[in-house]
């Protein structure tokens, strides 16, 4: 009998998977949202429970599904790492659905709104079991999970717009499964197993014998190039700021800040578990995701720059931030994915904030987008107009707020690397100057006096925030303020559970 | 039983092509259900017969159903009354 | 009677000759007129969009590069169908030489699939679940999605699949349904001893559920298959299979005693909870056939 | 080079799986049709898992389905189940995708009223602005 936390993982998937079920049958969208909410707070409990007993003991366990251990069963594998990224996903996901509250219930029909929180549950269900998977093939049956899920939860607005996006994101999420699963099969051929510590000990000892060295090398871009397609790494991105830019509030907050990180979990935990860092670095795959990641982080900016429509500016910005994650693993070690696991913990903070905000402030003003009809919105919704600034400045990186943090410790890593160092800082500072251009700009806008929405017949209004959007707007500014402040233990938190990996 | 296995896998290919390169949806639809069959031939051919009878009732059968229903939806059977009127005039 | 019968002659040889005597209620004219103006600019601006063009030419390398770099790495890929291969390990061998001792079922496939790698299964069905889910969202009758125009094709629908009109297929149906029915319950009920199993069988179960609804329409379906029933029978084969599984996963994974045993090996009721399983996971696959069929025909159930 | 050649010739199911994957792959990305998008994925799908399947076969051994379970199983009888049992799951992964994505075909259909991606997307551009 092992002690009973070592059982969470398991049941909190399945806790999560069972509701979504459930979920289905209820005919009301209110009790739908209570118990997804029930279902966040519980599983977000447990995982804190988790991160205290396995980060206290800096020790990780396995979990057989079943009787049967590695490499014949599924398995699950907890660590600190997995237990607070875990606590990380169910505290943003219940805040983004709490912020957007409001918007689902405007933007969906009543008698299938229940079905939007299936997805929710699902989504959750996927993002934890790639979390804690040890089973690669596992990884891509939830990968499949969470690509339907994030795609339904894009459409859920069912405007055409929406629909639109939708299709596109399917086919580009498609195409990335297919390749996931070819280099999986690849993998397979030439290892034999499918479990993570086993496929480890084969690939270390074809790499010592120096066999297969070619299939290696394919499979490993093929891996890489299907997440990266999935986590929207610059020039696949074209897909997403339709995708996020159209969707309703919770959906966008919650495609950015999470199911994006997701993918890039489960490659952190490839990259570690079944390669490990200096093998992904020998074959210079490593070399490519720095390249594309300060693309990203310049393009990303550049784009968001010319961009209007404030959602959508967002979404752009998500492009950049996801450019900082892959800068931070292509600087090949271990300092930069210490980086780079802080940015996905700090953008998931940051980003869900900034579309909340964006939300709440466009209802004052008829649920126009355009930056430019939104003048004096942050005066008239002021809470929002806080969560922007604190958002907005997170991403500049000021000082005191997480995105300051990331630029650190990315700066940090750059310098112990091996030829990236001047290009990595060169790329840091434009992308920071970039965002101020943007950011700095939208914060004037909300903050002037006066409004521009009467010249399309729309009138101002002022909204007061209902005590969900402030508890979602609070708990996540609070927790970009934190990560800016105090973010020596999230750091020896990360670093330990990468040790352990 | 080799050349058998691979006159099937270059009717694989040769129904993929066509079927990307048919004008008529309906034409895609069929010959992509005999690429189904194909394959579930193939299948058993790869001593894996759960494959076979599955890709038999999914590929050749809901697969097509749905795909015959959603051409129906957009009007694309030709033939049918809705769109007798509108082939005379072109 | 033989009046009857002669009509039903006279309407199927008119059918065949493919002369319609009943005007269409919805006009070829009235559809074009629904058809929104496709407007000329839109030609216009795909000859100008170079991005898209970009785009066709990046994928059309990709595409090349993919192909050719795939075939150059099965040159370096173990021999197809060589004995000794990476693959053939002590993983197979567990799975195949173990497998009935442990599991219970001849066919090791499902022993794989439903009691090994159990969670990867489950992780399927609720694919499927969601799909289900998703094709709901989109295409269940609401004010969104079904407009007067809609709502007119699918009742000249419903005419032309009215009673004088299907007899043929009814007869056929009547005696096909019962052999496809008896096939679709063999298949699910013998997947633990020979190639089939929960997701072919319940497959064939739909198709034929999709036939019956061809033949006799929507309204002798919903006496035993509504909606209502359809959630229920979903809802309760997921829940079956889920608590299924967190008990052999809690039990196994805690060195518990559990009450599954493999029976003996060959017998219909052995391997343990691979039967009751493959039943469960077949109902919530026919049920959810027929749910995407008639969404997408009907947009109800 | 004939070296190659030979090798292929051994390994014709991987060679013919990755030539439907490359024109599965190419109809997927550069059909403006939707349905002939969908089709393209389906054979990408396919043949992704006749690769996968093909590693499970070995020559001379059949399916792994016991006829006699009273006599001891030897593995040198049987072929790797485990490829099979993946594909498996996958083939019922395709299905819904299929289902999914051509119930937004038909939605789309309905709202512009034609097949082409490109159309649409720029449609819907249009529409917004």
């Amino acid at each position: 009998m092992r002690p009973f936390y070592e059982n969470l993982p398991f049941l909190c998937i399945f806790l999560a998977m069972l509701a979504g079920i459930t979920t289905s049958i209820l005919h009301s969208g209110k009790w739908a949202m209570r118990i997804s909410i029930t279902v966040l707070t519980v599983v977000g409990a447990a995982s804190a429970w988790l991160l205290y007993a396995t980060a206290s003991q800096n020790t990780y366990f396995v979990y057989a599904m079943g009787k049967f251990p590695s490499p014949w069963g599924n398995e699950l594998r907890a660590g600190p790492l997995e237990a607070g990224l875990a606590l990380v996903f169910c505290i943003v996901m219940a805040c983004s659905l709490l912020g957007g509250l409001q918007d689902i219930f405007e933007d969906i029909l009543p008698g299938k709104q229940n079905l939007y929180f299936v997805m929710m549950d699902m989504l959750l269900a996927s993002l934890l079991s790639m979390l804690y998977t040890n089973d690669i093939f596992t990884g891509y049956v939830f990968i499949e999970i969470n690509t339907i899920a994030a795609c339904a939860i894009v459409m859920a607005k069912d405007n055409n717009q929406t629909l639109v996006a939708t299709m596109r994101y399917l086919v580009m999420s498609l195409l990335g499964s297919g390749l996931f699963l070819i280099s999986l099969a690849l993998l397979y051929s030439i290892t034999g197993h499918l479990l993570m510590p086993q496929l480890g000990e084969s690939i270390h000892s074809l790499f010592v014998g120096g066999l297969y060295n070619e299939p290696l090398t394919v499979l490993v871009g093929l891996m890489v190039l299907g997440l990266a397609i999935k986590s929207a790494l610059f020039p696949f991105h074209s897909w997403l700021p339709d995708a996020h830019g159209s969707s309703t509030t919770a959906s966008s907050a919650i495609l950015s800040g999470l199911v994006l990180k997701g993918y890039i979990v489960l490659l952190i935990k490839i990259f570690y578990r079944v390669f490990n860092i200096s093998e992904v670095r020998s074959l210079k795959v490593t070399n490519v995701l720095f390249v594309l990641g300060a693309l990203a982080m310049i393009m990303g900016s550049v784009k968001a720059l010319q961009e209007g429509h404030s959602k959508r500016m967002v979404a752009y910005s998500s492009v950049a931030q996801i450019g900082y994650i892959y800068l931070g693993l292509g600087l090949g070690i271990e300092a930069g994915v210490v980086a780079a696991v802080f940015q996905i913990i700090a953008h998931a903070f940051t980003k869900p904030l900034l579309f909340v905000s964006v939300g709440a402030l466009s209802s004052t003003a008829g649920h126009e987008k355009k930056w430019y009809y939104l003048r004096g919105a942050g005066r008239r919704c002021k809470l929002a107009g806080i969560g922007f600034t604190v958002g907005g400045l997170s991403m500049v990186g000021i000082p005191l707020l997480a995105g300051f943090v990331t630029k650190l410790y990315l700066a940090q890593g750059a310098t112990l690397a091996a030829w990236q160092t001047i290009t990595a800082l060169a790329v840091l500072a434009v992308s920071s100057v970039l965002n101020a251009m943007y950011y700095i700009p939208a914060i004037v806008q909300i903050w002037s006096s006066g409004s521009t929405c009467q010249e399309i017949g729309i009138e101002p209004k002022v909204r007061r925030a209902d005590p969900a959007l402030a508890v979602s707007i609070l708990v996540l500014g609070a927790g970009v303020i934190l990560l800016g402040v105090c973010y020596r233990p999230v750091v020896s938190v990360i670093s330990a559970g990468l040790a352990l990996l | 039983m080799e050349l058998f296995t691979i006159l099937l896998l270059i009717g694989l290919v040769v129904c993929a092509v066509s079927a990307s390169l048919a004008k008529n949806l309906l034409n895609t639809l069929l010959i992509f259900m005999a690429f189904s069959l194909m394959m579930s031939m193939i299948w058993l051919l790869l001593q894996a017969p759960d494959l076979a009878i599955t890709e038999a009732a999914v590929g050749a059968g809901v697969d097509t159903v749905l795909f015959l229903l959603t051409l129906k939806t957009i009007h694309a059977l030709k033939g049918t009354r809705f769109d007798k009127g509108h082939d005379e005039k072109h | 009677m033989t009046k009857n019968i002669k009509e039903q002659w006279r309407q199927f040889a008119a059918w065949v000759n493919g002369v319609e005597n009943d005007e269409p209620v919805v006009t070829p004219e009235e559809k074009r007129a629904a058809r929104p103006h496709l407007p000329g600019f839109v030609h216009r601006v795909l000859s100008e969009k170079n991005e898209l063009r970009l785009y066709h030419a990046f994928s059309a390398v990709m595409c090349l590069v993919f192909t050719g770099t795939l075939l150059l790495t099965v040159l370096f890929l173990p021999t197809f169908g060589g004995a000794g291969n990476p693959t053939e390990n002590e993983v197979m061998e567990r799975y195949v030489e173990k497998g009935i001792e442990e599991v219970g079922a001849t066919n090791l496939i499902s022993n794989i699939i439903l009691v090994y790698r159990g969670f990867d299964t489950f992780g399927e069905s609720c694919v499927l679940f969601l799909a289900a889910t998703c094709v709901m969202i989109l295409l269940r009758k609401d004010e969104k999605n079904t407009t007067a125009y809609d709502l007119a094709e699918r009742a000249e629908d419903a005419e032309i699949e009215s009673e004088e009109n299907t007899t043929v297929l009814r007869s056929v149906v009547r005696m096909l349904m019962p052999v496809i029915l008896l096939f679709g319950v063999y298949v699910l009920l013998n997947g633990h001893l020979s190639p089939g199993g929960g997701f072919s069988g319940g497959a064939i179960l739909g198709a034929g559920l999709i036939l019956f609804e061809n033949a006799f329409g929507l309204e002798k379906v919903r006496r035993f298959m509504s909606e209502h029933v359809y959630h229920i029978i979903k809802v309760a084969a997921l829940y079956f299979y889920g608590f299924t599984m967190i008990y052999v996963f809690f039990t196994g994974a805690n060195d518990l005693h559990s009450i599954i045993g493999t029976g003996i090996p060959g017998m219909i009721f052995s391997a343990g909870v691979i039967m009751p399983i493959n039943v469960a996971v077949g109902l919530e696959v026919a049920c959810t056939m027929y749910a995407f069929y008639a969404f997408f025909s009907k947009g109800e159930l | 080079m004939s070296n190659a050649i030979a090798t292929w010739s051994g390994d014709y199911y991987q060679v013919f799986a990755i030539i439907l994957f490359g024109i599965g792959f190419i109809s997927l990305l550069l059909h403006k049709n939707l349905i002939k998008k969908i089709i393209g994925l389906n054979i990408m799908d396919s043949s992704v898992y006749l690769f996968l399947t093909s590693f499970g076969f070995i020559d001379g051994r059949v399916a792994p389905i016991v006829a006699d379970p009273s006599v001891p199983v030897q593995m040198e009888t049987y072929i790797n189940p485990l490829p099979t049992g993946l594909v498996l799951t996958g083939i019922v992964v395709g299905v819904s995708v299929t289902a999914f994505s051509l119930a937004l075909t038909q939605r789309l259909y309905k709202k512009y009223h034609t097949l082409n991606l490109d159309e649409i997307i720029i449609l819907a551009k249009r529409e917004e602005v």
